[in-house]
């Protein structure tokens, strides 16, 4: 059972970093626009990249929130 | 049970899809919070990619049981 | 032996779902281009994701086709 | 066995990638039957993928010959 | 020792997303050698990923725990 | 163990295969941007496509060091 539970928690952590990597690439897309002259994230890509990270999961709710709804009508 | 799992990754791969293409047009430039407009894009994209998804299948099955039917196998 | 039919069955259904992903994802980034007003796929959409499907599959049977003879030429 | 399992993923994978970059490219409007122009242009673009992918086969596998022949782990 | 592999894995694919975007970025026509031009862009792009990929590890992991906070699991 | 030294080439070579792929995805992008004319890659397609392997590799062993030495020097 301690087994199960360590199998459980590790798959759900390669989730979460498979998450971290797939966002990563979709908001350096969006928020690293500009020509690379630094290698820190200068004043507007900080926070575009956090808003990206919590924009995504809002909208990632709004979808599931939909999802569940439309499982309840059936 | 197998099949239950596979029912589960099969949504997850479609939500998963949908929240790419979706955020990528719904969300250009992630800002404190979403927009109303962008989340009134986010719901009509969501369901269109659903209805997308829908025909896909559809024209997709069709098509193979066409040709297995014109090529039968042993 | 059952439980290796089951097996291949599942598997097959996975391919099948793969290419359904697959193909809503190449299909509604080539007709899905105007600005998301209506949730369902309007009267050039829905045909455009129909061939879309149709013409992909026609063009893999090209593909393979000529694989097929390649392998018999060598 | 596994062998043979691994030569056909390769295959597959091969024929996967080229059907995504020679429909994007040759099939902008998906219509109700392939074109001849549009057929000529996914035969050739075919030849030239697999060019491509001997291409980078031989370079990549040279490269590493030659990286390991310089640095060789005991 | 699972715990181990899972490292490598994830410190691989961020490697192989990072060349993705930087080589894309950096590397716009690929000469006889890199230019010093490209290896200063390269150095710039990789720095500005990880530092990307630190800001969404950080940002998605506290949205979670304040999610799991507010709606526990028993 | 041989069938252990059996697995490691096996995975070894998938690996190997893999980052083939990919690397023809992304030069063929890189490289074969003018219209299909042949199947065969022309004068500048050709050494195009084997210095983007090339590049890519010394880019990718830029990185390489770079992490080993941010490595050694936590």
């Amino acid at each position: 059972q301690e087994l199960q539970q360590f199998v459980v928690n590790e798959s759900q952590k390669a989730r979460i970093q498979q998450s971290i990597h797939s966002l990563t690439d979709i908001c350096f897309r969006k928020c690293i626009t500009a020509k690379m002259s630094s290698g820190k994230l200068d004043r507007t890509e900080e926070p575009c990249m956090q808003n990206c990270v919590d924009r995504f999961m809002d909208a990632n709710m709004t979808v599931l929130r939909q999802l569940e709804q439309m499982r309840t009508q059936m | 049970q197998i099949r239950q799992e596979a029912a589960v990754a099969n949504a997850r791969q479609l939500v998963e899809k949908l929240n790419e293409h979706c955020f990528e047009r719904c969300v250009p430039k992630p800002g404190a919070s979403l927009s109303s407009g962008e989340t009134t894009c986010y719901t009509t994209c969501m369901e269109k990619y659903m209805a997308a998804w829908n025909t896909v299948s559809r024209q997709y099955v069709a098509r193979i049981q066409r040709e297995s039917a014109a090529a039968p196998r042993y």
